[in-house]
């Protein structure tokens, strides 16, 4: 990576906002298995970064370890990135975000990397509200390592090996409420129109949104009784909504009086077109999500779209009560206390 | 008996019950001590408990500034009735006893050798004091008072004291003056005042402070300008970020907004402490954590990933005594090994040795600067004797226009002048490469950071002569390292010597006593004491210009021996041990009889 | 160009992507060399990605028994258009290219000093078979089946191996003869065959099987009766638990009713994995795990919980190159180091260093004897190399009445007889103490095991010298432990040379071969393979009975180096470090260049 | 430890059904604070143990470091303890579980060493239905290490020090419903009417038993403002049920006929008796529950009582279909297989 990058732009390409092509959100070729899902998702980040008009620098990108965190050499190529170990990336975005708040943090992780070894990290990154959308690529398996179920596997489940998975799957959506996340979604790599407005709603929150992105693992749990194959997905997807995310100013005046639709308005000047499907739910009302949840599980329906936002509550840097200027950029003259006080100092030790 | 003089060099120990506020006031005595201008330092024999079991708080006073641990107490304050009778015997012959008359003593308890003080602490606090909240918290007061006349110590400095710590409580001032009075008239009409035990003013404390090492590297946290403190709570390490929090509190407030010109987060274990460290420091904020041994070993993952993707990090471990869970609230030396290599594979982190609370404070500073400026972990290692207990040290000083080192570290302004940068290129020759911190610039100084193996411009490469060449350049950078830690105290170079101790943190000051024991004897040692790993040329040369060296440790397998051996192909014959690793601070009559020892017995068979 | 012949002895690469199926093809060539009679070692030089990115498998040939990796290849059959370039590059001078002449080569293949042999596979292929899914498999036997004829091997030979390989899908057995023979006859009918290089029939593998040391490990756990597997996956150590699993499904499955003689469970982490191999050997099963680097690291709290509270553990550690994730699919010998002492404080662990899948499958009893036998944790230390390769090595035997050893355990009737029992007396003066299983007795046995510090009853305690005195036990564990762990094996020891070579695990294919390079230019070197640590007096009396040694190890820091100075006082001017660590399984000619590099430098100054 | 105990014993003290007095169920002399909560529970495990006539080495007492993982000394002097690491006890009773299956294991953990720095492992052993009774001594601090708060000390409670908490709390009962425990119950260390025979239920239940004991530090945490203090917790304790556990033959026919009772019959021969007090709750029924325990969360009450039970879940050893023999115990002959199979195995390697 010299930046002498060739700078060359096919005047015809489409630019956003910030005057960026397309292009410029890709990164590396991956190096994923033809099909696999993640591949799709990574797709879906270009596209909604692209839309959005995020300034690549602005954003860091950081995963554990897995088929699923390799990602981010794939996308964003002039972002900040950093591949952890393995499911302890939620510890490293944290630091990072007390460093420098200013940044948009975006964490990718796999089932492995988030439900097993990085449980401890992921639920005390939701408990402290971290600013970050938080994507778990989720396979209910593990792929770099040849396809061990992983602990979202649902208990029934068959493996490429024929053995059926014992014990019981973790629903990271349950979970993530369960504990307090602001933000809980759920997706399929295959619904890249579902996806997309989902990561920049995500991207956009302020505080910890998850994204459980259903998967599919196209070499070691495809086959036919896995319930994480794109056949099953397919079959057993149910939306709790059509989602938009609408920069507010601009749009959101000539939209107000379409019926169905429910607007959320978010901290910035954007808000949520929430076009509602499911009966009986509301993104803003947690029991109503949780309870539409477990519903859609016992029904053996695989739940997806925007489950539950909370646009009132208070991220990581407001319960740390930190400076707006980010830390990394206070100087030595703010952060060094004078030799007089130092002086002060010795003399309560005398 | 008839009881020979000794002024200004005594050992006196207080057993008490944890958790019964006795603390305040023993230390309220070894702060009149330290303001009678008497060397002394303090320390806590301390259980790992929160409430009801005994508990010492051992003062040693030592006009010649000996300030290690010594064993033999002159003068025992015993009011734990739960550990009276071991306490009793643990006085050297011809000591005093300190107890509470209010009810006799037994037989059992008698020992003919020992002078037996009664005060009767609990009845005086009955006739003079209604509440009964306040009749543990004042007999500790009386004892203090009948101290301060037994040695003849000077009543106004206690009054001064209690004035100070009870500024904030005013009422409380009179009480606590009336039970040091009791104390001591008690103590004056009883006893015959001074003893011959007794402390006379001296003015040697100049520019001296009493503090504790983990005050001292929270402090020094604060003034390196560290913005990100993470950690899961351990003893003997938990005070460390207790003091960064309290003087951030102090000075780093925005006056205006009052929003915090820092971010501590309590982790969730060690692992996360150690990943939130290196995402801030990453991210160009100095951040730190600070731990114990078996956060040492949590973190073992997360110090690979430091070294090898060269992320700055900085790690206080407060040793003590291990392995696993060991004796939580012991002090011991032996996580220096394990420090050095923590984690997999072939990796190294840089050590500092602190060996009192001024060098604490300092080499904080340091710390900061080597992991900025090496890109990799720092360890601090201090110990339980270092960091929690308090210490006579020079007073707090900055270095002249002193300025943080952030080390090579690539602006907006040079990422536009250069012609090509690459995250892990040698541009200097040095083996240290050139850093950028995200968000620096809009289209240069991207790169991606990986525990993987890398090439020089950051891709992913399963190339093995590229992956060994930034093996081979993180050798280098060692070097370089090695050229620029902190070198050695060199405490006695005489070329007529033949023979060396090698001391390091705690062991100092009983090793300089050690050494004048020695003298007194008739053997002259040289003396070293290693101030960092890797160690400098400094070390290596002042080794080979001797015959014999005493390395002293406070651990059993002599850990940093066998870094000198690893690193520096010193013979290990020529390397005797002096170990002791009982949790106790180590003190000089043990290195003094061990070395001893050592010379006594056959030369070994060198092969 | 004239070629000379060479017979017996080739290294041929196969040049192929991942995932398209092309490992078992490569894999019945290596097997049909071994049925041939003739020695030979395969190796996969693979990426860490799933699908679609350069693999190799590299067949080293020759009938002298080197079966090291040897530099220089002489047949690269390419059929890998993404390296292709690069594959061509790395043939030796006069060697030969089979590629896929489908599509002709562009200029820019073409090397003067090779010839090359166009097999037109796919459309072979296509030609024979309509199914597009067979193309890329059936392309695959037929670059097998040209190999077949051009280096003049036995086509029953083969034609053998698909019968057995599709025994279970009979059906697919004339499509691979036919593709076999499409193969053949293509290079019979174009090129003269045999080429100089070729394949005759020895018998030089008797009582020699071709498998790897996951398998021979994964057996061995169950022939060591292992009841109890946890584990993390993580390469290159997955294959171990995949072999025990099947293993154990084949022989403990209780034919009456169906039900397991084991259990295991994948782990939440690796924490976790050693977590349960404690729980389930503190219970009197014996349980393992494996892992690789960063797994260890995150074991080194529970294996400080393990040393000091004395519960047995085995761990299989297959190294890979690290530091930190590194390069996950190479291999190295990196870890010796941090296993040796994992853990913060005063630890050590046994560690077993197996070089052949036959010493695997016999040290994996060993092991678990030594664990139960000194209650404490053995680490076996493998390498990608070793574990996950196929070696030529002796088959697998029982030593005779081989009885497991479980150690000092008292049953009930002992408890009932003893007139003490303490869990940590040391009754016998050897430093073992003696455990109970829980459960054993309705009211004698029990105790408290912890991590804290503990006396010879296993009461908790905070007295220094009682904590130092089961320190000090343990240290006689260790002596104890050195005099019982496998010795070396001195593989040659002639009393007029003065030098010797010393080495361990995978180098050891190597290594033999480089002492006959050495002894062919007049330099005769003694030599020890190390197959323990503590190491033994054997190793230390080899030691000071020359004066230089060459130490090999696939690392960069020279860890066994460390081990030996750090516990045996061995002179670090005595031992030179011969060392490759690019993650490549170490070469002869490495090691002899760089042992001849040594001796030509000047002799270094001993000080 | 010598077993040289004295074996004296009064005659007059009442001896259980195994003819053990309630002195041989306790242990060493607590040296936790006068007035700490978990001395209560330690108390409970004691005369439950006694009650259920448990023979004390057939029991495991594992734990991890804590206050609260101190108290396996301090009951049960005669069972088997295992103080492990920090966070890790899960893990060392899963492994003891899988070597012995027919010991009863008893699992003390603290809300840090649980919720902090064990959550990973405590969430994975509730995923593989362990057999353990696992009991949370609760106190929303780290006591050994002097007060800080812990990840269950709710937002808004008050420390010694008088700092407000900031982040949300974890509801570990909450969790691990959603986890799937297959059997969730709070309590209180001052309520010994109720502990006692939730602990007597948990040690019975086959699977992972879950009480979560609120459990006041008086030192660092029972002033005011704090949200587990003796007061706060008397004043917002809210019951479920009355339960008692019945050891089913002998007792349950003649009081069949109580009407409000619900029994609930466990795997062996005993039974659950519940004496309903909540509405709109069925422990059996997880639904119930888990709105039953929202609900009492909305209303600022501490729900206590059993909350959810599974009668009809598989245990870690059915899922895992290991044989009925305990594995420690199976020979060399069994566990060997011959040096002809051996010999057959090489021969798959030529
Ligand atoms: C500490 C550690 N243990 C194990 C591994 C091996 N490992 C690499 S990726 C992985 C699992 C990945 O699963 P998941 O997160 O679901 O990602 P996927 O590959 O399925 O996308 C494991 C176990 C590792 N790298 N580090
Ligand atoms: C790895 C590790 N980190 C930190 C510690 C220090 N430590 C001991 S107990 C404890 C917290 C205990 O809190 P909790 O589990 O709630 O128990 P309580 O004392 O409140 O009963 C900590 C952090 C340790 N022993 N080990
Ligand atoms: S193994 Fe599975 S998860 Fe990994 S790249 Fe291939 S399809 Fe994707
Ligand atoms: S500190 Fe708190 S938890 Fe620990 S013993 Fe005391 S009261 Fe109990
Ligand atoms: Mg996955
Ligand atoms: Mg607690």
């Amino acid at each position: 990576m010299t930046y002498a990058r060739p700078t060359f732009r096919n005047p015809d390409l489409p630019l956003n906002k910030i005057g960026r092509a397309r292009k410029e959100y890709e990164g590396a070729i991956s190096t994923l298995c033809a099909g696999c899902g993640h591949d799709s998702i990574s797709g879906a980040i270009i596209q909604a970064c692209y839309e959005m008009a995020i300034e690549p620098h602005r954003l860091a990108k950081l995963s554990g370890i897995g088929c699923s965190s390799k990602t981010p050499t794939y996308f964003l190529g002039q972002s900040h990135g950093f591949n952890s170990v393995h499911g302890r990336m939620p510890s490293v975005a944290t630091g990072a975000a007390m460093a420098n708040r200013d940044l948009i943090y975006l964490g990718v992780s796999g089932d492995g990397d988030t439900a097993s070894i990085g449980m401890g990290q992921f639920v005390h990154a939701i408990r402290r509200n971290l600013n970050i959308l938080y994507i778990v690529m989720n396979n209910g398996c593990y792929g770099l390592t040849k396809g061990q179920d992983s602990a979202t596997a649902d208990a029934g489940s068959i493996n490429k090996s024929g053995a059926e998975n014992q014990f019981q799957g973790i629903d990271l959506c349950g979970l993530g409420l369960e504990l307090g996340a602001t933000f809980v979604a759920r997706s399929f790599s295959g619904d890249k129109q579902q996806l997309i407005p989902l990561i920049k709603a995500g991207l956009t929150h302020p505080g910890f949104a998850l994204i459980d992105v259903v998967s599919p693992c196209v070499t070691f749990n495809n086959n036919a009784g896995s319930t994480k194959s794109y056949d099953y997905t397919r079959e057993h997807m149910e939306a709790t909504a059509a989602i938009d995310l609408v920069p507010y100013r601009e749009e959101i005046l000539h939209q107000q009086d379409k019926g169905t639709i429910k607007y959320i308005p978010l901290h910035d000047e954007s808000i949520i077109a929430v076009n509602k499907l499911a009966a009986d739910w509301d993104p803003l009302d947690k029991s109503s999500a949780m309870r539409k949840l477990a519903q859609a599980r016992n029904e053996h329906e695989i739940l997806t779209g925007l489950i539950y936002v909370d646009t009132q509550s208070k991220d990581l840097h407001t319960l740390l009560n930190t400076s707006d200027t980010p830390l990394n950029q206070l100087s030595q003259t703010v952060l060094m206390p004078s030799a007089e006080i130092l002086g002060k100092i010795n003399k309560l030790y005398q | 008996m008839s009881q020979p003089v000794l002024i200004n060099d005594l050992v006196v120990r207080f057993a008490t019950v944890n958790g019964t506020g006795s603390a305040s006031a023993n230390n309220m005595f070894a702060k009149a001590v330290y303001r009678m201008g008497i060397p002394v330092t303090p320390k806590n024999i301390f259980p790992s408990n929160i409430q009801g079991l005994p508990t010492w708080y051992e003062v040693r006073i030592n006009e010649k500034g000996y300030l290690g641990r010594r064993d033999g107490i002159d003068i025992m304050v015993a009011v734990n009735a739960q550990s009276l009778k071991k306490d009793i015997e643990s006085v050297r012959s011809g000591g005093y006893l300190i107890y509470d008359s209010t009810k006799t003593l037994g037989e059992d308890f008698i020992r003919e050798d020992l002078h037996y003080i009664g005060i009767p602490m609990m009845s005086l606090c009955m006739q003079h004091y209604n509440d009964p909240r306040q009749h543990l918290l004042m007999k500790n007061m009386i004892y203090v008072g009948a101290l301060c006349a037994l040695l003849g110590m000077e009543k106004e400095v206690f009054e001064q004291l209690v004035q100070e710590q009870f500024a904030k409580k005013e009422k409380l001032i009179p009480g606590n003056i009336q039970a040091l009075h009791l104390g001591m008239n008690y103590a004056e009409s009883n006893f015959e005042c001074p003893l011959p035990y007794r402390l006379e003013r001296r003015n040697l404390n100049q520019n001296k402070i009493l503090t504790d090492g983990n005050n001292a590297c929270g402090l020094g946290a604060v003034f390196a300008g560290a913005t990100v403190g993470s950690w899961y709570p351990i003893t003997p390490s938990t005070s460390l970020m207790n003091a960064f929090e309290k003087w951030c509190t102090k000075y780093r407030i925005d006056a205006s907004t009052g929003r915090k010109n820092f971010a501590m987060i309590q982790a969730e274990d060690e692992l996360a402490a150690m990943g939130m460290v290196l995402g801030a420091s990453w991210n160009g904020a100095r951040a730190f954590t600070s731990t114990s041994g078996p956060g040492l070993s949590l973190m073992s993952e997360f110090l690979g990933l430091s070294y090898f993707a060269e992320i700055p990090a900085v790690l206080f471990d407060v040793q003590r005594s291990g392995p696993s869970t060991g004796m939580p609230t012991r002090t011991q030396q032996s996580d220096v090994l394990s420090a050095a290599y923590a984690s997999h594979g072939d990796t190294k982190h840089i050590l500092l040795f602190p060996s009192t609370p001024n060098e604490c404070f300092d080499m904080t500073l340091t710390a900061f600067d080597l992991a900025e400026f090496f890109q990799t972990a720092v360890i601090v290692l201090t110990d339980l004797d270092l960091g929690m207990n308090d210490h006579l040290t020079d007073a707090f000083t900055l270095r002249d226009n002193y300025q943080y080192n952030r080390g090579k570290v690539m602006t907006a302004k040079d990422l536009d002048d250069a012609k090509v940068w690459g995250r892990y290129l040698d541009i200097d020759g040095d083996g240290i490469p050139y850093r950028t911190i995200p968000g620096t610039h809009p289209s240069k100084g991207s790169f991606f950071t990986r525990g993987s193996s890398h090439d020089p411009m950051a891709a992913y490469t399963e190339d093995g002569d590229v992956y060994a060449d930034g093996m081979r350049r993180l050798e280098k950078k060692w070097e370089t390292i090695r050229s620029r830690v902190p070198g050695p105290e060199i405490v006695r170079f005489d070329p007529s010597h033949n023979e060396a101790i090698i001391y390091f943190g705690t062991s100092s000051y009983a090793a300089v006593e050690a050494m004048d024991i020695l003298q007194n004897q008739g053997i002259a040692l040289n003396a070293l004491r290693i101030k960092s790993f890797p160690f400098t040329e400094e070390i290596i040369e002042f080794i080979h210009a001797h015959d014999t060296i005493y390395l002293v440790e406070q651990n059993r397998d002599a850990q940093m021996r066998s870094l000198l051996m690893i690193e520096n192909a010193i013979p290990p014959s020529k390397i005797k041990k002096v170990l002791q690793f009982n949790g106790m601070p180590i003190t000089a009559q043990f290195i003094s009889d061990e070395i001893q020892k050592i010379m006594q017995q056959a030369p070994i068979h060198h092969s």
